[in-house]
């Protein structure tokens, strides 16, 4: 449900009271609506669903799947050797 | 496009040709190029004109004249497409130029070397005479580029509401050189496909200026015409069985279309399909798959495997072929069908588009 | 694209699958409920890399095929109005209602339009001042915040114009709706990231803990997928039912408080009818009175029209997980994607036209058979409508 | 329908040749065959595409393709012309119909053996299968007739109020035999005027169905393929110099194109011109001239006066040609210009038609 | 078609003119009233079969011609309106007011329509409740009875959405006008048929008397014309000045009670501007005060629309037959039917349309001079407008 | 002025409390409104304008520009023989 894809903000500025963004797909330019992730800076990440941004990207929480493949290499590498 | 003979048996489909889906009125889907489009063709126009070159269903006809002397005519390509793209001006060209591209591309993709054009202008009134102007210069140039000569045309006017502002209808004649024989019917279970450069840019681009959609970013339309390239690619490789270029309905109508008529199966690598940064985003963001989005400029060979690492090394030396890709395979399993290998492995069908592509919630 | 492309990684998808299969001892059922990841598993084949003990049920997550037969009745009594532009999110336009489709509508000379957002209805609504603009607000929570957005903004730009046609449903409920019916098989939800970003994690804990399955909040790429199977696998392997969350880069524990207090604001809790389901009790959202001027139903007097669904398809078990759709006997036949029946081939999202789309009907059928003589084919519209 | 060279001197029009009259946008004139669309065709389209046989700006133009060999290739003759007749279904035809009549007939009166058709369709949504497939079904029995063969075609579609139901292009090839070359520069002064039978029955049968001047009476289009009517007239009578169809902007853009193209004046004697009653009778009542209303499947031939009478006669023994006519003759005097004696024995002339036909107060 | 074959004869033709010829036996000049005769003239080459002696001038009979340049400017503001469905005889739709002519303002998207008869605008009026059905009632008294007669039964079936723009015009003034210009060369006037069978010759017979002036009132076919010049020539010759009634097949001497009873009712002669002449007292029709709800001028507040025309052009000039169209120095160069500047070029009626159509242009001009440089032309419509 | 062409009635009736007719136009039918020739019957001609009944033609005086184009006939005869 709810297509929801991550977009970065290029800037921001506020319509009829309510705070509004630029925000970047993959080089494709939109207006995104940004009042609810009000503290959001110019470069961070937010998911965006409908022209509307849900939450901020967390950059150190989107690293963690990869630590975790990463431990499973070093298991694999210790499996690997260990015999 | 055409389906094994069984599918179209009256006793099987009842004695009516028309349409079986849900609609009984014309829908815009109908003209998306995708599954809609096929049934309208293969229900209600192939049964009323029924003859052995238009079922063919190749973007274009080859006819041979009769000569009085005997002498054995020239082979004659003869294509015809309506233009209805809005807005009529859009990054990277507009419906003049389309309407060359269009044209001159089907004959160029069944081998053909383009030669003449005919264009029919529907106008409505209101209709700026600076804009026409404008598309007229834009279809000069375009047929320049293309080498060829617009020879006869037509035009109409229609009531303000009765139309959207132009429709061109361009037909095209070609001379096909004796002995060329490109057919999406020619496909063979081994050989490679070949595509011309990234694909969906058309198609978003035009969605980029489209009302309710508009994005703040001028993404350009790839429209160009390929006889050049084509050229090249016939030079270099003279096997190659057939080229289409994936218009309407995108990659995914252009091989169905060929896996029905060779009756084989299409298997593609989506991680070797080159696609445009913006343009993946922009799928991403409306929710669409690039595989259904519209090209023009862009085209697609069927070429044997020894053949294809050659070709696809020519294609790069050209401007509208530096990014072609191997992308697939021709498959005997699953004829009629097209598949492919997905970046994580998992295999899927590529159908043919269902109606007309929507920007989606979900 | 950052944050798409590292997620979609054949190595890690492998290794991720391998993990998957070491751990796994016996079978498993897991629903995945919302569509999004219906549709990227079959888009990109996942279920043919997870192990033959792991299987996936899809759930009722898509908030095109879950709309009531009869609200779409009612939206097509709106948008047949001379003097409405009626906006809606385009898989929605497809959906067939008693009378056809919105599309169908349009082409009747309808002014139907797609948006984007729904903040763009608004700003049509700014723009045409002489018509009514009327926005067809469906969606789960992840899709309360921008409808209640362009409802706040409507107000707050006075556009007395500006009105929407309500449809929203809750997750929550719908677990429990399932995990209640008789012959439930799931032991375990991929639970909606996008949603939790909305609300958070914190509704799932009462069910996890009642009825004792593992609810793992989840993304929507093939390696979030893939690591919120494992994290499942593991739950039921070690016999625990708790609440995770996989999707940490975009789900706050408690969700987006901004969000929650203008769905507050704008939203009640009501009951309401899901598409092959029936009425689930405190499932949906409704306008709060105070927008009453804003409500469409009221407007157009509309709310008198009701649709029963025809008994004919097994949407309803498949959105439960209890059948899928090869168990359907129009599947492919009567009912595809050109010609759907029920709410699981309304969308691309649905769990049978994902399975038509995406190739498990190669399995059994063949994508021609969609052309299907007239005489077998259902009345249009398989409902009947009721105006009281 | 080409002017005099000086008339399109840039220095004398200003660079640009977009039409100077008032209008500069479209309005509906520009499509009533007449003087609109004579300044449109001459002062936007053929600048834009200048080329030979465009600037001819005869009904279809003449192609001889190279071929490999050396060998002198058939002359094929290329048309094209949109359709967008309004009602769809009228008393005698319809719109499919119309549109392989209508470009079969251009290949005919360029002597020309019709012999292959394309189509290109522009729906509106909304349209009922229904009746497209009633269309196609005519366009079919049409082909037949005509012996001709639809062998390639396109379909779009376009939003609801974007389009008008169902709008129509065909275009078409014909085998032009060797050492035939009809043109409608070649008139000479003495050649006689022919007309293949009463005029303005198309127009008006149009006319009588459409909303706000309703007649009460059923009137019938004359629609119908020329292929063999002409076959026998060259058949009869090789002498033939030029024929045109008349159809918009009737026999008065027909004979004023011919007296631009050969520079020749044309002298008409309106008691010879024939009228059916009812098409009489309606122009009365509406304040229109037969000279300005429309003909499908009627023909003008120009023919040296020795010939002129066995021309008719042979015509006459043809069903589409029982009610030719002796007309008029082509003159020195006045060249470019087409007088008419009128049956009290003045004179006057006879323009092009200037905007579209409307019913007059007076 | 009978009562019009039979006097479209050659022979009887021949007959007329070379008894014109033996009766004259110096030069005249006289004024065709009507449009409509000089159309029949024209178009048949009447005046070149008459002896050198009788010049045949043409006068201000072409409604759609002499229609002011502000009335159509009222017109284009009605019709712009969205919700007005505008209608009108075809030929008053190519008459450029200050901002082009109804025909661009339908391509622009108005809704513009074209009736045969005013009653077909009753007829939509009725079957478009919802729309402004607005009705252009020009004419001269021919077209009185029709145009009230519409307004009458709008009014007794209540359809309250049809209004008319009324512009209508009255012969006798402007005959009356004619005479009394300085430098008058009319001696004697083919009366307007068509108006006669309306209102009787009686009304002419003051002019007759005043003016020393023979008038027949005559038809419309070239027998009646030359039949109708036969007898002008004999009373000239004679010095007799006349009312006789040539047309006597459609003319009754008092006209048609009925059409004048429901004039009365419905109209009141008012003073009115013509195209090209300029304001002549009591020479119209405008709507009683009892109609006032049907009159689109103060339905739609248009009255305070006012127009100057420009003085370029010399159609005053030729409407009162003081010159020839081939004394302008626009005439068939600047001025074409595609480009007309002035009252007699608007209408194929008008005396320069008649001539550039119909071959006296042969003598000096080429209907291709037609295509002039855009910066030899005016700009677009030659008026200019004022709003009070 | 006023395009007026004679036509045949060939039926009446009332629509609204107005009398009208099917006109013939040399084969051609159309409505027009009798409301002022009221007492016309079947086969009487009627001048028509806009759809509108002006006036009854009326045959006698129909016929008389021909008895006048008669006269001249006889009035050439004469000549033609007194010399
Ligand atoms: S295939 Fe169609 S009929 Fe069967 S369950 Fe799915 S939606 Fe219902
Ligand atoms: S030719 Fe034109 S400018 Fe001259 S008098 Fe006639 S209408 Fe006026
Ligand atoms: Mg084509
Ligand atoms: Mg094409
Ligand atoms: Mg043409
Ligand atoms: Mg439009
Ligand atoms: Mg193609
Ligand atoms: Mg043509
Ligand atoms: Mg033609
Ligand atoms: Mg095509
Ligand atoms: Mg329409
Ligand atoms: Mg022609």
């Amino acid at each position: 449900m709810c297509l929801g894809i991550p977009g970065r903000v290029v800037e921001t500025y506020t319509e009829h009271d309510v705070l509004m963004g630029r925000v970047e797909f993959g080089g494709v330019y939109k207006r995104v609506c940004l009042e609810h992730v009000p503290d959001i800076v110019a470069n961070e990440y937010v998911l965006v669903h409908v022209g509307f941004a849900l939450s901020r990207i967390d950059e150190v929480e989107a690293k963690r799947v990869f630590a975790f493949l990463e431990e499973m290499n070093q298991l694999d590498d210790l499996e690997a050797h260990s015999p | 496009m055409s389906e094994p003979a069984g599918m179209l048996d009256p006793e099987l489909f009842g004695a009516c040709p028309v349409p079986q889906s849900r609609y009984d009125q014309i829908v815009l889907g109908h003209g998306g190029g995708g599954l809609l489009t096929n049934e309208l063709i293969q229900r209600l126009f192939v049964p009323a004109f029924r003859n052995d070159v238009l079922e063919a269903l190749e973007d274009q006809a080859t006819l041979r004249f009769g000569t009085d002397n005997g002498v054995k005519a020239p082979r004659i390509a003869f294509t015809t497409d309506a233009f209805v793209v809005r807005p009529l001006f859009f990054p990277g060209g507009d419906i003049g130029k389309l309407a060359v591209h269009g044209t001159v591309n089907d004959l160029a993709v069944g081998g053909a070397r383009p030669l003449f054009l005919s264009a029919a202008f529907i106008l409505e009134e209101g209709l700026p005479l600076a804009d026409l102007k404008r598309i007229v210069a834009s279809m000069r140039s375009a047929c320049d580029e293309a080498g060829v000569t617009l020879v006869t045309g037509d035009t109409k006017v229609v009531d303000r509401g009765k139309g959207d502002k132009v429709f061109i209808t361009t037909s095209g004649l070609g001379l096909v050189p004796e002995g060329r024989s490109l057919s999406i019917r020619s496909a063979r279970p081994g050989d490679c496909l070949v595509v011309s450069g990234t694909i969906g840019d058309h198609g978003i681009a035009i969605m980029s200026v489209r009302e309710g959609i508009e994005f703040e970013t001028v993404l350009e339309s790839d429209t160009a015409p390929l006889t050049d390239l084509v050229r090249v690619m016939l030079d270099a490789c003279p096997s190659i069985r057939a080229m289409r270029d994936p218009t309407r309905g995108g990659v995914s109508s252009a091989l169905n279309e060929l896996a029905e008529a060779s009756g084989v199966g299409v298997r593609l690598d989506e991680a070797a399909i080159p696609v445009g940064a913006e343009v993946r985003g922009a799928c991403e963001m409306l929710g669409l798959d690039p595989l259904y989005v519209a090209n023009e400029g862009k085209l697609i060979a069927v070429v044997p495997a020894e053949d294809a690492e050659r070709l696809v090394a020519v294609m790069r030396t050209h401007p509208l072929g530096r990014n072609a890709a191997l992308i697939g395979q021709v498959v005997a399993e699953h004829p009629g069908m097209v598949t492919l290998r997905s970046i994580v492995g998992g295999e899927r069908v590529v159908t043919l588009l269902s109606g007309e592509q929507l920007p989606r919630i979900c | 694209m950052k944050y798409l492309d590292e997620y979609r990684d054949s190595v890690g998808a492998e290794k991720l699958a391998a993990a998957i299969a070491r751990t796994v001892t016996r079978p498993w059922t897991i629903m995945e409920v919302c569509g999004g990841q219906t549709h990227t598993i079959v888009k990109y084949g996942i279920d043919r890399i997870l192990p033959p003990e792991v299987e996936l049920v899809h759930g009722p997550g898509c908030p095109v095929c879950v709309t009531s037969l009869e609200m779409i009745d009612r939206a097509h009594a709106i948008a047949s109005r001379p003097d409405v532009i009626f906006c809606s999110f385009g898989d929605m336009l497809r959906v067939p209602g008693s009378r056809g489709d919105l599309l169908q509508l349009k082409s009747q000379g309808a002014d139907v339009r797609i948006v984007y957002s729904p903040l763009d209805a608004v700003s049509l609504a700014a723009a045409n001042p002489s018509r009514q603009v009327v926005f067809f607000a469906i969606g789960f929570e992840t899709t309360a915040p921008p409808n209640a957005m362009a409802v706040w903004l409507a107000r707050k730009r006075r556009l007395t114009n500006f009105s929407v046609l309500v449809s929203h449903v809750l997750v929550p409920p719908a677990m429990t709706a399932i995990l209640q019916s008789p012959g439930n098989r799931v032991r375990a939800f991929l639970g909606p990231g996008h949603v939790c970003t909305v609300v958070g994690c914190g509704e799932y804990e009462p069910i996890a803990e009642r009825f004792k399955v593992p609810i793992v909040v989840t993304g929507f790429e093939p390696l979030d997928l893939l690591e919120g199977v494992l994290r499942v696998v593991r739950q039921l392997e070690e016999g625990r039912a708790e609440v995770e969350n996989q999707y940490a880069r975009a789900v706050r524990p408690a969700g987006n408080p901004a969000s929650k207090a203008l769905i507050d604001d704008v939203f009640a809790v009501c009951d309401r009818k899901w598409r092959g389901i029936g009425l689930i009790p405190l499932s949906g959202y409704k306008l709060r009175p105070e927008y009453h001027d804003h409500d469409a139903e009221a407007r157009f007097a509309v709310s008198n029209i009701e649709t029963q669904e025809s008994a004919i398809c097994i949407s309803g078990e498949i959105l439960k997980g209890l059948k899928k759709p090869h168990d359907c006997p129009a599947f492919g036949l009567t009912c595809t994607p050109q010609n759907p029946l029920g709410a699981t081939m309304v969308s691309s999202e649905g769990a049978c036209a994902a399975y038509y789309a995406y190739g498990r009907h190669l399995e059994k059928t063949n994508s021609r058979d969609a052309m299907v003589p007239v005489e077998d084919l259902l009345p249009l519209g398989a409902g009947k409508e009721v105006v009281r």
